[in-house]
């Protein structure tokens, strides 16, 4: 069965909110709300509450990139201070801690971002192409639901979109 | 008086189109400023060729005034960059959507002033050739930098800086970029392309981009509170008797802060006048930054006078000298100009009437920050004129060098940040129309029962999220 | 550092030696160069090193500064034949020290406004000659003068060069030989030789337990400065004898002293006569020492009187009476600052007297030594030599007149116009390593080798231990090819004018002759005594000294002019860092703060805060002193170190000439002094000039290292009581 | 770069210097210089410039404070509340004070530079690397003694024309523009004194090593030696005084309180190696 990419545009945000609300509670029959993608200009952290809770690794990146700075540029500059005998010491030790928890704490939140930065490039699926329906209005004032469906079901869909006064529905056979 | 932050109503192709606008078709005022940008870097560039060539010697730094308006301009560009953190990132985690508007310049800001502020440290070496020996890169000798010196804490803090704050502003940028590169053709299109990272506005995109906003904006503040007590460390870590203040991380902090509003305030009006951007950068949100700028004002003068109250109050002759010759000695004069810009100038912010009127506040935004410039200075300089050793004290005039390359910074900062107007938003647009739409609907009572009622199962406003005040 | 360039430019050097050598030094039998191993008179390249070189490491070599007249004994570090640094010879009058003339002496030696070729005046200005036109000259000129219309103008002389000079002056039928050292003893040795029958006598420094010095700087620039210091830190040790210091400007023995007391200019030997009617009056001192004649003059001078006289107040005279009586046996000096007054004379007398009433004379004054070989001695300097030569050639008594290790025209007073009076020479005859002022002047400019690139003989004027003569060897080749030592000229001079017994290839191998003829005595019995004596630096030759007798003078007091239209005094003072000015051309002695007031570089004139308040100045400000003899304009340091009726004005910059450190720098007091003269000993009163000052309303800021006068709290020095210091560390 | 090696030496490489620090010291040069003898005659500052091929920099260079002296005759006026009086003239002369690089074993320099161009040698001084340095001049700014001199221009053509370069000690280097320099203790002879001890197959003694200052001194009120040779003038001196390295409080005993040794800014904790004796005036 060939599978269709189909896109709805509206220009009313609640309109297009609505029609994910009823894709959610089955309104087309074999169409979950996890095929719904949304394409917005803004952001709409309220669409999570209907699109169902995706959730977002970041945190953890942040938190491993947090660890592994603090972690590794603790032991990278004591390590460096210990075989680096002939480093002035000022009367202080090899290996001091004030001057180490200082750039220690810098290398945690270099490595945080970093790996923050990571895991966004990956999780969010950028330096990935375009969508075929991709339209520039999304980047203007339209929001764009976007599925992935049946052949069967690309119609129902059509008409839940039509019924909440959608602008333009674009289509487009899936490779 | 009372008037709305924003036009709630505003047509988001308007927002688009304005924004846009303001990045094309430079007319002949911008060319000017471009090639006086440029005059100034090149008496910079000239300094510096001859300080290469000659040494230090011209600049008329001397024993025992090693350190001066390199180091002073230094810490003064350090400061100018926390703008961007305060306003982008604090004010984000606390949800003041009146940022938005206005908060892409801020970053710009902070990543072109570290960019200034790092050449100092560079400029000021005896040896600028071998200014990579203070990287902490693997020699066949087994030789380090020296992990000690709050100067490598300088280089890995300013470091860090630039990265989170380079990337905090093209990460909040890429949705703009993607804009651009929705409606450029030809090279911009290429390059917004390219910038733009593939970004499509997929609930995907923006639900990562929300947490990856909201917690490098919780690292960007620490950050910044730390690299500007390195900054701080260079002196209170030394045994000076006036560097030597446990008080100065906070102070330096807020004195960052403190320039950093002002600057905001200045580029704001110089902005808001010649992109026409009134629609955008509205006197309400300079009214909120101004107040904002007043409070750290006034926590910077209470730190200040503290600094004097604790110096004053403590038994140590050397560093009470050092305050008294800050006072009476040969720099006095500036010492109190910096006194009076910094603590009694910002009490303009807090009549209304002077915060509506663009020039007075234009003038008194640069009346700050000379101030706050004057305060690095008048850290760095009187303390060496007289420290522990009374053989050794000294008055010293800068050098031509130094003032050359002191100005010249001002003519790189505008060139980066001129580019940077014609190349990138400098309003974001997607965090206008949110704070644009958000406030149309909670602005609006039926709009917003309406939408908790669709909302499912948990309270709305316990999402974290850019919805706001 | 760059090994391989001396050696090339060393060889090059010789190279062209080779090429030279023949055609120029055909008139003069000179040694084409001496290396410092003895007896090998080979030019030898650094491609073959000498067996001893060894490079990397440096060898040490004695020798004798030349700096001051003083004769210091220095050890020259050498390495790969370059001399890099000198150090007191330990077995030496100045011990295991050196002072910082000594130091920089290198300086003189690596000059580069050293003179490299003879010269001479044509057409108005000097042009370089070849050695063999100047011989040329020299014999035109100088060869056929008539007897006694000849002279020498010189520095101090000693050892051999002296007998080589005494015999050429007899050989062209003159005896004038004039001696000129701007900073001398001479009126003190006037005294010294009336009183106590000998001119130089010993001073004991470290026997003494109090010391009260009428303007002798002794651990500055008065006799032997770096002997005197080794004494000092004797005497300031254990029991730790008392410094007093009587003058109207702080010198650096002031700097140390105890007690610094300024008197009025003039007034020294006022001060001494109140401290001996102290002495006697309060003290029970007994008179009976001092002729009847002496006991009415010093009757007269009261404390009251005392202090009408010389600004002194009763109270630091009681005290510094109290010290020497308390304190025996004490020593009593006087130096420049007495001395060189119209009644300079009275001022040394009385000091002598002192030391006669305090019994200190054969305790702490002692007959010195004398040098067994009596034509060696040291003629030493004086102004009255250049007085009664200024007269002289003012006569028109000379046809030629040489001049060597001096430069009167910058020293002497503009008063005398020297520079005209010389006019009236036909020929002078200029030996000397720099342009100086003087050497501009000269028909004939012959250049000298360094005291390190020369072997010499010199005996110290003041070595009251035992006497020696000092050797100086070359410490490395010469710079320049063209140079001669002074030791060579004279021989050459003598071969010129066909004197017989001085046909020697070289004054190295006159000097080898001549120490090898010193009686068995001094020769003692060393192997081989001439590489002995190299080795050591020194040949001890000393006789037995005679005992001091104590015949006073007359003390009576000339009342100190009260000055009219010229209210100040004007102090020239010396220091080490420019001596008479023969320092200025170092850099090193340039950029050395003075002692006192760490001026570099240029002049400057000390006065009183009270004065300053006076004229309304502050320091950098500019001041006109203005005497009878036309005015100068200098910054004004002020500080309390100096008399309220006195503006201290250093001596030694402000050249004309010099070469490129010396020139242009500072002013020169001496400019305008008024010819005042001291009448008993015939000495310049170089401390006689009255002024008055003016401010001019300019102002520069004065060049001084060190930013506060004071520690401002900081205990950076504290000082302890001397009580305290006998206690715990006396002996 | 090993962990293993910072995990078993940790203990070792967390002592600071209170507790005697990681390095063992083969010497421990130090000076102690008598104010009652010196008499701030300049001889040492000269004889320093001689040694040490120090820059002479000019008048206007120096006046701009620009100059090169590694050892500084510092020259004091009494004040009326350190002792001093109001009297009309300086009647207790002058205090001189010899300022060099005091070798402190905290140094307050060595810390603060960023590429660990100055750091303590085995021997106990205070180095600095010419070759490492980048010129921040940091330290410079972080001693309180005032001790450390910049290169601000390349003086190697204008303080030694030709022939005063010969003079130039082959045994250290002329330094270029934009590094700091400073006393060394005369590092190079310690070093020739090292070698000659070595080639004579024996240990290093006193007098063996003396600096250009000491050398000169008139009246010998400079003492340089090795403060871990007990035998040594100047440690003898030091436990005469009852002064000893570490401390910044000097515990002198009830008959010591009166001892004159003293290092200068003590209170600072620098531990500096340069002990001075007061000067001694009689009232």
């Amino acid at each position: 069965m060939r599978r269709y990419y189909v896109m709805g545009l509206f220009s009313n945000f609640e309109e297009a909110f609505s029609t994910i609300s009823d894709i959610r509670h089955h309104a087309v029959p074999g169409v979950s709300v996890d095929d719904v993608t949304l394409k917005s200009p803004i952001e709409h952290p309220e669409i999570e509450e209907i699109l169902g809770d995706r959730g977002s690794p970041l945190p953890k990146f942040a938190l491993f990139g947090a660890i592994f700075g603090m972690i590794f540029g603790f032991l990278f500059l004591a390590s460096a201070q210990a075989t680096f005998l002939v480093q002035p010491a000022g009367g202080k030790a090899v290996i001091t801690l004030p001057s180490n928890i200082v750039l220690s704490y810098e290398m945690l939140i270099l490595f945080a971002v970093l790996s923050t930065i990571v895991g966004f490039v990956i999780n969010a699926r950028l330096f990935t192409r375009r969508h075929p329906l991709y339209s520039e209005k999304v980047s203007l004032d339209q929001v764009g639901v976007l599925l992935e469906l049946d052949e069967k079901s690309v119609e129902p869909m059509k008409e839940l979109f039509k019924k909440h006064k959608v602008l333009e529905i674009r289509e487009e056979v899936a490779e | 008086m009372h008037t709305k932050d924003i036009n709630e109503n505003i047509a988001w192709a308007k927002i688009n189109e304005d924004v846009l606008r303001s990045m094309e078709n430079p007319r002949v005022g911008y060319w000017v400023a471009v090639a006086a940008c440029i005059l100034m870097v090149s008496c910079a560039v000239l300094a510096e060729i001859y300080q290469y060539q000659v040494g230090m010697g011209p600049s008329n730094l001397n024993w025992p005034h090693m350190w001066d308006l390199y180091i002073a301009t230094f810490v003064f560009w350090i400061g100018m960059s926390h703008s961007g953190t305060l306003l982008s990132a604090i004010l984000h985690i606390i949800g003041a959507d009146w940022r938005k508007p206005i908060y892409r310049f801020a970053e710009a800001m902070t990543t072109f002033s570290l960019l200034t502020a790092g050449l100092f440290p560079i400029i000021h070496l005896g040896r600028v050739w071998n200014m990579y020996w203070v990287l902490p890169y693997v020699s066949d000798r087994g030789i380090w930098p020296n992990f000690r010196s709050p100067l490598i804490w300088d280089a890995f803090a300013i470091t860090t800086y630039l990265t989170s704050s380079a990337m905090f502003l093209f990460i909040g940028m890429i949705p703009d970029l993607a804009i651009c590169r929705d409606n450029a053709r030809g090279w911009r299109q290429k390059l917004y392309t390219v910038l733009s990272l593939g970004w499509q506005g997929d609930d995907r995109q923006w639900r990562h981009f929300r947490r990856i906003y909201l917690l490098m904006a919780c690292f960007l503040i620490p950050l910044a509170v730390s690299v500007h007590s390195i900054v701080s460390a260079d002196f209170a870590m030394s045994i000076m008797p006036g560097w030597h203040i446990t008080s100065f991380p906070p102070y330096f902090v807020a004195g960052a802060l403190y320039s950093g509003c002002a600057a905001i305030i200045t580029l704001f009006i110089i902005l808001r006048y010649f992109f026409r951007f009134e629609e955008y950068m509205t006197i309400p949100i300079l009214e909120k930054t101004c107040k904002l700028t007043f409070a750290i004002a006034m926590v910077w003068s209470y730190l200040t006078l503290v600094e004097f109250a604790s110096v004053w109050y403590g038994h140590d002759m050397a560093s009470k000298e050092a305050l008294i010759a800050r006072f009476t000695g040969a720099y006095a004069p500036f010492f109190w100009v910096m006194l009076f810009c910094g603590i009694v100038a910002p009490f303009g912010l807090a009549f209304e009437r002077m915060r509506r009127h663009l020039p007075t506040m234009f003038v008194l935004s640069l009346i700050l920050n000379v101030g706050m410039w004057l305060e690095r200075w008048m850290i760095v300089t009187p303390t060496l004129e007289s420290s522990y050793y009374p053989f050794a004290f000294d008055t010293m005039w800068p050098g031509i060098v130094q003032w050359a390359i002191v100005f010249g910074s001002f003519g790189w900062f505008g060139l980066l940040f001129l580019i940077f107007v014609k190349v990138f938003p400098s309003v974001s647009m997607y965090e206008v129309k949110e704070m644009v739409f958000h406030r149309r609907h909670y602005h609006s009572e039926e709009q917003a029962v309406k939408f908790h009622r669709r909302a499912t199962d948990r309270q709305l406003t316990d999402q974290p999220g850019t919805e706001g005040a | 550092m760059s090994g391989n360039d001396i050696n090339r430019r060393n060889f090059l050097k010789f190279m062209g030696l080779g090429g030279v050598g023949a055609a120029t030094l055909t008139g003069c039998d000179m040694p084409t160069t001496v290396t410092i191993e003895e007896g090998k008179e080979k030019v030898v390249s650094y491609l073959a090193p000498e067996e001893y070189v060894i490079p990397g490491i440096g060898n040490w070599f004695a020798s004798t500064c030349q700096q001051c007249p003083s004769g210091c004994g220095v050890h020259g570090r050498v390495r790969e034949g370059r001399v890099l640094k000198l150090e007191g010879n330990p077995e030496t009058l100045n011990g295991n020290g050196l002072c910082m003339m000594g130091q920089a002496s290198l300086q003189t030696h690596y000059n580069p406004d050293r003179i490299t070729q003879p010269m001479a005046r044509k057409g108005g200005s000097l042009v370089p000659v070849s050695w063999d036109e100047a011989w040329k000259l020299l014999q035109e000129n100088a060869g056929k003068v008539d007897a006694g219309r000849s002279a020498w103008f010189t520095g101090t002389v000693s050892g051999h060069q002296a007998v080589l000079l005494k015999a050429l002056n007899k050989a062209w039928g003159s005896q004038d030989h004039y001696v000129y050292e701007a900073i001398n003893n001479a009126v003190g040795e006037a005294v010294n030789e009336a009183v106590l029958g000998e001119a130089v006598p010993a001073y004991h420094l470290n026997k003494a337990k109090a010391i009260l010095s009428f303007g002798a700087d002794f651990l500055g620039t008065w006799v032997s400065p770096v002997h005197f210091a080794k004494q000092y830190a004797e005497f300031r040790t254990g029991d730790r004898g008392i410094l007093m210091q009587v003058e109207p400007k702080m010198s650096l023995t002031g700097a140390n002293a105890d007690m610094w007391v300024a008197a009025r200019p003039g007034t020294e030997g006022v001060v001494a006569l109140g401290i001996a009617n102290v002495l006697i009056s309060k003290h029970q001192v007994s008179g009976s020492v001092l002729p009847q004649a002496a006991l009415d003059v010093i009757a007269q001078y009261d404390v009251n009187k005392v202090t009408e006289v010389s600004g002194v107040s009763g109270d630091q005279l009681v005290r510094m009476a109290n010290y020497l009586r308390g304190n025996s046996p004490s020593l009593v000096l006087s130096g420049e600052s007495a001395h060189n007054h119209e009644n300079g004379y009275q001022n040394a007398m009385a000091a002598m007297m002192l030391n006669i009433l305090l019994g200190n004379v054969g305790k702490t004054i002692d007959g010195s030594n004398k040098l067994a070989v009596e034509e060696l001695q040291a003629k030493t300097g004086s102004s009255a030599a250049l007085l009664k030569f200024a007269e002289a050639v003012d006569a028109g008594k000379y046809d030629v007149v040489f001049f060597k290790g001096t430069n009167p025209l910058f020293t002497a007073p503009v008063a005398m116009d020297l520079a005209g009076k010389l006019a009236k020479v036909p020929f002078k005859v200029s030996l000397s390593m720099f342009l100086d002022d003087t050497t501009m002047q000269a028909d004939l400019v012959l250049p000298l080798s360094s005291p390190y690139e020369e072997w010499n003989t010199s005996v110290a004027p003041y070595q009251p231990v035992e006497a020696a003569i000092s050797m100086s060897q070359p410490l490395m080749n010469p710079l320049s090819s063209e140079t001669r030592s002074f030791g060579d000229l004279l021989l050459g001079m003598l071969k010129h004018h066909g004197v017989d017994g001085y046909d020697f290839p070289s004054y190295y191998a006159y000097l080898q002759d001549a120490m090898d003829k010193l009686p068995a005595s001094i020769k003692g019995s060393a192997v081989d005594f001439w590489a002995d004596s190299v080795q050591k630096g020194y040949v001890k030759a000393t006789a037995e000294g005679g005992s001091l007798t104590t015949k006073l003078g007359d003390l009576s007091q000339k009342a100190v002019d009260v000055g009219g239209d010229f209210p100040m005094h004007l102090v020239p003072s010396s220091n080490q860092t420019m001596w008479d000015g023969r320092n200025a051309n170092l850099p090193w002695m340039q950029e050395q703060p003075d002692q006192i007031s760490k001026v570099f570089w240029d002049s400057w004139a000390e006065i009183h805060p009270k004065t300053a308040a006076k004229l309304g100045v502050h320091e950098g400000d500019y001041i006109r002193i203005k005497s009878d003899q036309g005015s100068i304009d200098v910054k004004v340091y002020i500080y309390k170190g100096v008399h309220v009726d006195a503006v201290a004005v250093p001596m030694g910059r402000g050249h004309k000439e010099y070469g490129r450190y010396a020139k242009g720098n500072g002013v020169n007091p001496l400019s305008i002094l008024s010819e005042v003269i001291e009448p008993t000993s015939g000495e310049l009163a170089t401390h006689g000039t009255r002024v008055s000052i003016t401010k001019t309303g300019e102002h520069e800021e004065l060049p001084r290292l060190g930013g506060s006068e004071t520690q401002v709290g900081r205990r950076l020095v504290s000082t302890v009581s001397a009580e305290v210091f006998r206690r715990t560390e006396g002996a | 770069m090993s962990l293993k090696n910072v995990l078993e030496n940790w203990s070792d490489y967390r002592k600071t210097h209170e507790q005697g620090g990681h390095h063992e010291y083969e010497h421990m040069w130090t000076l102690a210089i008598d104010l009652n003898k010196c008499t701030g005659c300049n001889a040492c500052s000269v004889a320093c410039y001689a040694e040490n091929n120090l820059a002479t920099v000019g008048k206007e260079k120096l006046h701009k404070g620009q100059g090169m002296h590694w050892l500084r005759m510092e020259r004091y006026w009494d004040e009326p509340q350190m002792g001093g009086d109001d009297a009309e003239y300086h009647e207790r002369g002058a205090s001189f004070l010899p300022m060099m690089c005091q070798h402190c074993n905290a140094a307050t320099c060595e810390p603060v530079c960023p590429v660990a161009a100055t750091y303590h040698t085995p021997d106990g001084l205070n180095a600095q690397v010419y070759n490492r340095c980048i010129g921040s001049r940091y330290c410079s700014n972080n001693c309180p003694y005032r001790l450390r001199y910049f290169n601000f221009y390349s003086y190697y053509d204008t303080s030694w024309p030709e022939p005063l370069n010969q003079q130039l000690n082959p045994d250290i280097s002329v330094r270029d523009k934009g590094v700091m320099e400073k006393c060394t203790f005369c590092v190079q002879r310690i070093r020739t004194g090292k070698d000659q001890a070595a080639s004579e197959g024996r240990e290093l003694r006193d007098g063996d090593v003396v600096t250009a200052c000491a050398q000169s001194c008139p009246t010998q009120a400079i003492v340089f030696g090795d403060m871990l040779d007990e035998e040594s003038e100047a440690a003898k001196l030091w436990a005469k005084q009852q002064v000893e390295l570490g401390p910044y409080e000097q515990k002198k005993d009830k008959e010591g309180s009166e001892l004159r040794g003293y290092r200068v800014l003590e209170a600072l904790n620098t531990d500096p190696c340069v002990m001075y004796l007061d000067r001694v005036r009689e009232a």
